[in-house]
Parts: C-alpha cells; structure tokens; sequence
C-alpha cells in the first residue's frame, strides 16, 4: 500500500465516523481522539472500517500506532510490502 | 309536414346521399374503432351500433338543433347524426382533452350539451327518468322542443321504464320514446326476457301512440319520426317508436355469440341498413359504385384525420384528477 | 338588528316558509313528490304550497321515486332549480341509482358541461314508532359519494335557511330532515333567511370535551351537556350542519381546545357517519387527543316497533353523559 | 394478440384459420383466440398475403404480442420482402410506417407457480425484473434474486457481533409501553417532560395531559395547546428544543432533587488485561472496549443494590424490576441523550457492546424507539474518553442515582505496600438523598469496584 493509498482509506474511515467533520484538512499529526472528539465506540468503528479498507488485522496492540493521521500512515505503509 | 317545405328546395336524391353519407360515418368511425380497441388504443366498453346507423340517422332528420337528445351507451351514433365533430367524439374514444367529455366519459359518456345532447347513459333505464325531467323543464318553461330519448330492448324490463312512460304520459310530456329493438339484452333474448315481446303494445299501454318501424330502412325511419315529433311538438304528449333492429357485431367489442346463431346474424346483414339504401340508390341511378368508392374513401380520411388529432390531443393532467366533481367556486 | 321582531314558529312552518320563498323568488323553482300537493305533505310541510302556487309548480307524483328523482335531474339539467321530496330515507333508495349514478356523475363524466343545481329533500330518523322500513338514518351513506352535498338542518334557523342556499349551489344538495324536528317549537326573527351550508356550527361552547352530533340528536346532545355542567364538566356541542363536505376546522379547532371527544350519530354504527369524523379526528388531531373518541351511535338492527325497543335503539342522553364521563375520567 | 375485452391481458392460440401463403381480406376471421372469458374469433383489419404465423396453436402471449405476418397484397411471400414492405401484425392490422409504435404491452402477469415460488422466498414480485416474454417475470429470475439476497439475509441484524443466543433474550411485549395519550406525548416533548417521571391518573394509569402539566415545570404558564403537530423539522430546531428539554429536565432535578454525591477508584489492571487477551482473538467488529465494561459492572452492581434502581414517584421510592441502564450519548452538534439498555444486567458482555454501538448509532441518526428514550432506571455517564477523571452528574428525575465514570489512567498505586503503576478509574455516584444515603451509594460504588476485580464474571 502506498502511503497515498493510506491516506484515502484513512480519511474515508473518520469520514464514516465523524459525519460532517473535515478530515482531508486535518493536520497530519493532529491527535485523531482529541482533534474529532473520537470516543472509544467511535475509534473501534474507525479501526473496523480501516481494518475492512485495507484488509490489514489491527490488533488492540497497534491502536498506540493509529494516533494520528501520519503515524497511522507509517502503521499502514510499514507493514505491507506493496 | 312543416318540414317537407324545406325539403323541396334539396333534391330527393341529395337527401338520400346525407342519409346514406351520415350511416357510412357511423359505420367507417366504429369500424376504425374496431381496429384501435384491438390495438389497444382505445379500452374500456365500447358498445358499437355497427347494424343499427339507420335509427340515429333516421330519427335525427326528425329534429331540430333545439330538440333534446337523452341516449344510452350505445350513442356514437346518436352523437354523429346529432352532428357532433369526428374528433370530438374520437378525441373522447382515446380519453384525452379534446373529446367532448374532456376525456372523462369515454365512449359510454358522450355529451354535448350546445348540441342539446344530454348524454350516453349506462345503466340501462337510467337515461328514461332524465328525459322526463328535460322535457318537464321545456313544458314548464312553454318551448316547443320534442326530447328524443333513445333506449334497448333491455330497457323495457327496467322498472323505471315503465315508471317513466307512466309519468310522460301523465304529464303529457314532449318526449320521442325511441325503443332500438335489437332482440338481445346483452346476451340475453328478447322472448328470453318478456312475457310480451310486442315492445310497442306495452307502450301503448300507458295511452300513448306506439307503434313499430323498420329500423334497417332509413327512409322508414325517417318516415315515422318525422310523423311523430310532428305529433309531440304540436302537443300530443309522448310517443314511443319500436324501432326493429339488430346489432351485427357482440354486446361490447368481442364476446364469443353464445346467445345467436351465425345464421341468424347473416340473415340480417342482408338487410344492412347502408347498404339497403345504396342499393336503393343505385336502383334509382341515383349512385354508382364509384360514387361510394368515393364517399367511403373520404370518409376513412375524415376519421384517419380524427384519430391523428386524438393522438395528438393532450391528455388531462392528474393533477386535475378531481376536477368536475362538485362546480368550480363562483369567483 | 336587535329590532327584529322575533316570530313564533315550528321547524315544520320554518321549512315551509323557505320553500314558498324560494317559489317566490325563482320562477325556475318547482316542487314535485309524492302527496306534496293535494295531500300537504306527509309531514304537512308543504301545506297550502298547491292553493298558493298551483299543480304546474307543485306537483304530485305517482309512486315512482326513479323517475321522478331522475326527473328532477333532468330539469335540473335542462336549467330548472327544481325541490324534490321524497317521503323517507327508506324510499330514497328506489331513487339511489338516479342520485348515484346520474346526479352525482354527471358534472365529471360530462367534462364539466352538465351541473345538477337539484336540492332533494327528505326525512329521516327514528323515533315515532313507524318500525324498520321508515326510521333509519341513512344520510351517512348518501355521505359516500363525491358529486353530491349532504345537509341536515336541526335547528328552526337552519330549516328556514338551508333551503336557498342549497338552490343556488350548483350541484345537487340533499337536505335531510329529522322526522322528531318538525313540531319542534322555537322563535325566529321575521326576517330569517338564508344560511351558510359550508360550515358547522358550535351551539354550545365549552373547554372539556367535544360533544359532535347533527340532526335529531343535537337536541339529546344539548340536554347531554347540560347534565355534564351539573358535575361541572363544560362540554361544548358541535353541530355538523353539512354532512358533506364536513368541516374540518370547527372539528379540530374544538378537539384542539377540548382533547377528547363524543361523536352522536342515530345511524348505525359501522361504517357510519361518525366512524368519518372519527377517522378524520386521529388524521388531523391525533396529538391533540387526551382520550380515545367515543361514539355513541344507532344500535345495529332494523328499528324495533314497541317504544322501549325504539328508545333502546337510539343514542340517549344519558349514554352520552356516561362517555363522556369515560372520556374525561 | 389483439385486445378482445375491457380485462383481457393474455390471450392463447386455438387456432389458426389461415395458413402462410393465404390470401386474407379486410374482416376475414383468421384465428381463434382464447382468453379469460371464451373462445373469440379474430378478424384481419387489412389485405394481403398470409406471410407468416409468429405464434403457434397453444401458446398464451401477453396482448399486444405480433400474432403474424401479412404481407401487402401483391407482393411475393416467397421472396424476403424488405423491411418497409412487410408489416408486422400486432392485431391483425398492418402497421403504417407513420403510425406511432404500438403501445408497450403490459408485462404479463406471473403465474401461480413463480407467484407461489417468490412468496415461498419472501420476494416482492414488484422488484423483480422480469427477462421473460414482454417483460414477464420467470422462475429464474426469481430464483436469481432470491440467490443475490442470501449473504444479506445471512448477515446478523447488525454488524456488531454475533447474534445474541435466544435464550438470553427477554420477550418485553410492549412491558416497556406505558398508555400516554397522544396529547400528553406531545406536551411532555414540548415542556421536557420525561413521561418516565409522570403518573398517569387514567385507565390502567395512562397518562394525559393533566399529568404532564402538574409534572412539568412548576409555575410556568400553560402554553398554548393548538401549537402544530410535530413535523418534520430542522436540524436546528432539534437541537434547541433539544437543549430546552435537557435545560427543563436538569433544572429540574436540581430544584427538585437533594442529591449526595460519592466515589471511588478501581484497579482496572485485572479487567483491562483480561479484555485485551480476550479481543487479541476477535475481530475488530467484535471487540470489546472498557466502556462496556464498566456499564455491566454498573448495571449487575445496580441488580445487587437495588435500592438505587428504580423511581422516586409520590413520595416513595418504586424499586424497578429489571435494570434499564440509561446511557448518556452525546450527540454530535450539540445536545444529549439517555437512551436506556433494556435488562441490561442479563446481557452477556458481547451482546451488551452490541446493544451500546447499536443504540449510540441510532442515537446519533435519530433512530431512538420511544420506549428506549422513557424507561431507563439508572443512568451512567461516561466522560473517559473525553478525558476527564471523574464525572458528577445531575440525577435524571424520577431515577434516583446516576453512576459517572471517568478515563482509566494510570496512576502510582500502593499494592501490598509496594507503589506501581497501574490504570485506574475514578466512580462516582450522584443519588437522590430522599431514597438512600451515602452508606448505599458506598455499597454499590465497591460492588462496582469489586466486580471490576473479576471481569471474566461479567
């Protein structure tokens, strides 16, 4: 997955979950919890939808990982060779 | 014979002509009828008179433009000899804006009333008791117009038939009974249907004059009509015509003629009211065959031209779906 | 106008006066039915017509409702503003096909062309012990058919007023009149007219409860609302007047203000008059209700003869008072 | 197939009168058809040379159906006539060039077989598009809609988990119902009454507007009763009839309701451990989050300190039957709302997660059943995720305790008088003061604690 690639899977996610909200001009370090107001139903949903996109597992483990736009990136990128 | 003197200013023959012209646009307009309801185009009942023109056309030239006609849902050719427009008429087959009724009626619902025609009325007797009431109206009122009210055979078992000769006659009513005796009520046979077949004797009855016509001889028709609005308009109450006719196609469009032999109906095309009158004609060399040809060709155009403009005519908007129900508010 | 003289009059003379009236004043308008001339009218309403105005304008009928109901419709047709009585409700149904297929159709099936400006009157209800062929309150059928206008005038006002109005509308308009109101006793101004035939009226205003009727049973409804005011309970009494079209605003805006509801209908109950008002109550004031509407109605059988039974058939008082009592808890 | 009555749509060949290579005058009759009523013979509208039968003796087509071909008199049936010459028949009339297409036919309608066979498979015949003759549904098509639908009507109502096993669910027919009449209903949204608190004076305790008002804001004036219906109405207005309900509701409680206030703090280390190795082996969609948690704990510890379980209704506390946890959502754009998790006590964690997603969705799209909005017996709010460390709520009238949890941090903690650090949470408790006192909301916050001890009972 190219980064690009993630980050359209990315935004189509917190597009889901946060209705309304402008993802696409979210800074890409912004904290996604605090910045969209993301409670816990909300950041499953968004894991489950990027989990579905991208047809990578993410374990609870790796949610430390998915903070932000870019380190959700780097999450993404980094673990699958294309 | 007041109307005679008009009469001889046309030629004999020239008046024979429209009567035979008239019937061939009754019989041209339901034969293309024929085509467009197996087409689809045309749904609903369609009663056709195909068989029965000399009735209409006869008892028309009996009229007036002020006299009052009251007709059944059998009436395209009650509505044509009255002399409403082909595409009036044609415009009501196909349901659209242009037909008389605006579409609303269909074929058993023609009017016109700036022709004084009161309407094609289906249910069978119900149009007897409006006759009445337009006639009252015209005796209340002191004009002199007759009010032609055209029925079946199958009338005649209705109680409201013999309501309505009871009241004409007791009130003296100006009202032209035209019985259409075509020997079936539907399907269902004259002596099948009455313990006394003799339709002009139970008129009668009620002490008005009654008596039986020829209904395939348009000049017999004619004849007897005359005779008798002559009669009504001079204030000798209501009469009642039986006028003996037959029906060459089903009840509505198709049905399969359980009810008659084939025989039967041959037998009476041979006394095709039109052709009757053209061979009359012919005899007299007052028609060839190319003069038919003629007429009948002008006519199929006439009517290709009626059924060009129903197509083309606007159909009403739904969103007029209740209009007409109650009269538009006085604004 | 508080000069008017007030005149002493019964709904039988109230009816009469707006029939002469309208005789006067439209050489268009005849009256025809049965024993309305030589006889006076079953009821006597339109005695002394025949003397005043002669057989062409009054005239008697056979016994044949079809034809001349569908006469009627005819002259109407032909431009006369004609008045047809008919005896009872019970016979109007000889005469159904001519108002059903003919009165009311006409103007549509016609396009428009042919309107039937014909006021039928007759009577209606129960009440005078004349068995089931002659007390049943079929004006809620009559209420089915588009085409048509439905009134029935209860009080001396509306008896003398209806009338003309009903003729100078252009469709037809039947007019039923309850048989228990014709020695109904009242006074009313020497100069009672016309009326609206549009609308309801409220002949008792009150905040608790809707108290809906029309025709013979306004009076049992008032007398119901009177014991109500005894426990203190205000109801307000609403008087349909016309049938069809109803009106829909007296209706709601009272429910609005009231939030619970009687509706008093003589005819029976199934399908009835009130089951409409009923329907129409929960599709324009649902929110607005406190209570399920009650109905106090006919009871469903053909009228009984023996007096108890008639009574026993009716809406009373007292059941009204009871429901709305239910209603109001 | 020629239309041979008002209700004719089909009609089937019986016979045929002519043969291709026949010659056919205007009327002649050259077939038999029969349709719904009877055998009817059908007559040629124009001349010509019998080209050829299109359908065959037996065969039932819609009306409108191209019977046969009749060539124009004078041309040589043998020879492919050219498109222009050769009139295809619909009803035994040549079709003019110029005349408009024939009217589309009607699709014809299924038969009792493919009727029966889509009732069998719950298919609206309505939605099936028909391959069939004219349009006309077939099985297949049936059977081919019916094989698209199946992985839908495999799935679980919603996507949240497993279905829940049957016989954990408790059948609430209309228990949860209480009799309001629609008046009453409307009133009580527009003064922001929660008819929860209201009893009902009429019949089997249904309440009506008499009730609302003496349970609605005290000395506000009556408004007026003949405001419109609800209808639709905008995104605004919701909002801020919204925020004047919750302003009502909680000026309410405030006036109305002496409330005491407790908390304490729970090890989360054993939950949150045994909650992490649990969805280590589960989908995303069926994970659990702590939230869950401690709304099972809230709710089991409410079925065992029943005393802030219920209502305070005339004077005296009414203990409820089941625990109806009301869950404070927040919704986005403003404003909140408590819908209730129905016996929420019984509920496995899994099916208890589920019931939160589902109803936190249908919260936020405005999807809430009535009766989820009106029966909650206890309300927990949950500000973790929000960050903070402990909520004190205002209690929901005529509930008598809301439970607020706070975020699980970690925090030094002295275990066996060693200091580590481990992720705690803070409860607290906001009880009505006229149903228990501080020593029942100290009970029921160390149930709480004391359950989070052992998650694998949860």
């Amino acid at each position: 997955m190219t980064p690009d690639q993630a980050e359209t899977a990315i935004n189509e996610a917190l597009g889901q979950v946060t209705p309304g909200a402008d993802v696409i001009s979210l800074p890409a370090d912004a904290d996604l919890r605090d910045t969209l107001e993301l409670d816990s139903l909300d950041f499953l949903r968004f894991v489950e939808i990027l989990s579905e996109r991208t047809g990578e597992r993410i374990d609870e483990d790796d949610y430390p990982q998915l903070a932000t736009k870019a380190s959700t990136v780097k999450f993404l990128t980094g673990r699958s060779p294309g | 014979m007041s109307r005679t003197a008009t009469k001889v200013t046309r030629s004999e023959a020239a008046h024979r002509h429209d009567l035979l012209r008239q019937m061939l646009l009754i019989r041209t307009f339901e034969d293309k009828c024929v085509e467009l309801y197996s087409a689809g185009e045309i749904r609903g009942f369609v009663h056709l008179y195909i068989g029965e023109e000399a009735v209409a056309v006869g008892v028309n030239q009996a009229l007036t433009a002020d006299d009052n006609i009251v007709s059944t849902y059998r009436e395209h050719g009650h509505a044509l000899a009255r002399g409403m427009p082909l595409d009036s008429v044609m415009g009501e087959m196909y349901g659209k804006t242009s037909g008389c009724s605006r579409g609303r009626g269909g074929s058993m619902h023609l009017f016109d009333v700036s022709r004084r025609f009161y309407g094609g009325n289906a249910i069978v007797g119900g149009g007897l008791p409006l006759a009445i009431g337009v006639a009252l109206a015209g005796k209340l009122r002191g004009d002199q117009r007759v009010t032609a009210c055209f029925f079946g055979d199958g009338a005649v078992a209705e109680g409201e038939f013999h309501e309505c000769m009871n009241l004409a006659a007791l009130w003296d009513l100006p009202v032209l009974f035209c019985c259409e005796n075509n020997l079936y009520a539907m399907g269902t046979a004259l002596e099948r249907a009455q313990a006394q077949t003799d339709l002009a004797l139970r008129a009668g009855s009620y002490g008005m004059p009654a008596w039986p016509v020829d209904g395939m001889d348009v000049l017999a028709v004619e004849h007897a009509a005359r005779s008798a609005v002559e009669a009504v308009r001079a204030g000798g109450g209501p009469h009642f015509l039986e006028l003996r006719t037959y029906r060459f196609r089903a009840h509505s469009m198709y049905d399969p003629e359980l009810y008659r032999d084939k025989a039967e109906v041959e037998e009476w095309k041979k006394r095709d009211p039109i052709d009757l009158l053209a061979a009359r004609l012919r005899d007299g060399g007052e028609l060839t065959d190319g003069d038919l040809q003629a007429m009948s060709e002008e006519l199929t155009g006439e009517v290709d031209q009626a059924i060009a403009a129903a197509r083309a005519a606007p159909a009403e908007p739904v969103e007029d779906l209740t209009r007409f129900v109650y009269s538009p508010e006085p604004s | 106008m508080s000069s008017t003289e007030m005149v002493k009059t019964t709904y039988r003379e109230a009816m009469r006066a707006a029939i002469r009236e309208a005789l006067q004043r439209d050489d268009r308008v005849f009256l025809m039915g049965e024993d309305v001339g030589r006889y006076g009218g079953c009821f006597a309403v339109t005695r002394g017509l025949l003397e005043e105005f002669g057989p062409e304008r009054i005239r008697d009928t056979p016994l044949s409702e079809s034809a001349f109901v569908g006469a009627g419709i005819g002259a109407a047709m032909a431009g006369m503003r004609p008045i047809v009585e008919i005896m009872t409700v019970n016979f109007s149904l000889l005469a159904l096909d001519q108002i059903m297929n003919n009165a009311a159709t006409v103007l549509h099936m016609s396009g428009g062309q042919c309107n039937v400006p014909l006021v039928i009157r007759m009577t209606t209800g129960a009440g005078r012990q004349v068995a089931a062929q002659h007390s049943h309150s079929l004006e809620g059928w009559y209420t089915h058919i588009p085409g048509i206008r439905v009134l029935a005038p209860a009080t001396l006002e509306d008896a003398r007023g209806m009338v003309w109005t009903a003729l100078q509308d252009p469709d037809p308009v039947l007019i039923f009149e309850h048989g228990s109101l014709y020695n109904l006793q009242g006074t009313l101004p020497a100069d009672a007219g016309a009326v609206d035939i549009r609308s309801a009226a409220v002949r008792r205003a009150g905040t608790d409860i809707s108290l809906i009727t029309y025709g013979g049973t306004l009076g049992t409804t008032l007398a119901a609302a009177d014991t109500l005011a005894t426990d203190g309970m205000d109801a307000e009494v609403i008087d349909l007047r016309s049938l069809r079209p109803l009106d829909d605003k007296t209706i709601t805006d009272s429910v609005a203000k009231t939030h619970r509801v009687v509706i008093v209908d003589e005819g029976w109950r199934t399908g009835s008059l009130a089951a409409e008002v009923s329907t129409r109550i929960m599709e324009q004031a649902f929110w607005d209700l406190d209570a399920p509407v009650e109905r106090i109605c006919g009871a469903e059988v053909p009228m009984p003869y023996p007096r108890h039974l008639e009574q026993a058939a009716l809406p009373q008082a007292d059941a009204i008072v009871s429901a709305a009592r239910r209603a109001v808890g | 197939m020629p239309v041979l009555g008002a209700d004719m749509d089909e009609g089937t060949v019986l016979e045929w009168l002519v043969k291709p290579g026949d010659e056919v005058h205007k009327g002649d009759v050259i077939a038999v058809i029969d349709t719904e009523k009877s055998a009817i013979e059908v007559e040629s509208f124009s001349a010509g040379t019998i080209d050829r039968l299109v359908v065959g003796v037996g065969e039932t087509v819609p009306v409108g159906t191209v019977l046969a071909a009749i060539a124009e008199p004078g041309r040589e049936r043998a020879a492919p006539a050219p498109a222009a010459a050769r009139k295809e028949l619909t009803h035994g009339q040549p079709v003019k060039a110029e005349r408009p297409a024939p009217p589309v036919p009607a699709p014809r309608p299924p038969s009792p077989v493919i009727r029966h066979r889509a009732h069998e498979l719950g298919i609206d015949l309505a939605t099936v598009h028909g391959t069939g003759p004219a349009g006309a549904v077939t099985r297949a098509d049936v059977e081919h809609v019916a094989a698209a639908r199946l992985p839908a009507a495999a799935a679980p109502p919603t996507d949240t988990g497993p279905k829940p096993p049957r016989s954990r669910q408790k059948p609430r027919p209309q228990a949860g119902r209480r009799r309001v009449t629609p008046v009453a209903r409307r009133l009580a949204a527009e003064l922001g009454v929660d008819l929860a608190a209201v009893t009902g004076t009429g019949p089997a305790g249904a309440i009506r507007e008499a009730d609302v008002r003496l349970a609605g804001p005290a000395g506000k004036p009556t408004p007026p009763t003949a405001v419109a219906a609800p209808a639709a109405r905008s995104a605004e207005d919701r909002t801020r009839s919204m925020r004047q309900a919750i302003a009502r509701l909680m000026a309410r409680s405030k006036r109305e309701v002496p409330h005491y206030y407790v908390s304490n703090t729970a090890d989360m280390t054993r939950a949150l451990s045994w909650l992490h190795d649990r969805n280590r082996e589960l989908d995303v969609s069926q994970r659990v989050v702590p939230a869950a948690l401690l709304l099972k704990a809230a709710a089991l510890a409410a079925w065992q300190v029943p005393q802030l379980n219920g209502y305070w209704v005339d004077d005296a506390f009414r203990p409820a039957e089941a625990v109806h946890l009301g869950v404070a959502i927040s919704i986005r754009g403003g404003g909140l709302l408590t819908p209730a998790i129905h016996d929420a006590a019984d509920l496995q964690l899994g099916e208890l997660m589920a019931r939160m997603r589902d109803l936190v969705t249908r919260a936020r799209s405005g999807r809430l059943r009535g009766s989820e909005l009106a029966d909650a017996t206890i309300t927990v709010t949950n500000l973790g995720d929000q960050g903070v460390e402990s909520v004190y709520g205002v209690i929901y009238p005529p509930q008598v305790a809301l439970v607020g949890f706070g975020r699980v941090t970690e925090r030094p903690v002295a275990v066996g008088g060693l200091v580590g650090a481990r992720p705690v949470v803070i409860n607290t408790l906001a009880a009505d003061h006229r149903a228990t006192d501080g020593y029942t909301g100290a009970r029921y916050l160390t149930t709480i604690s004391d359950l989070l001890q052992r998650p694998e009972e949860l």
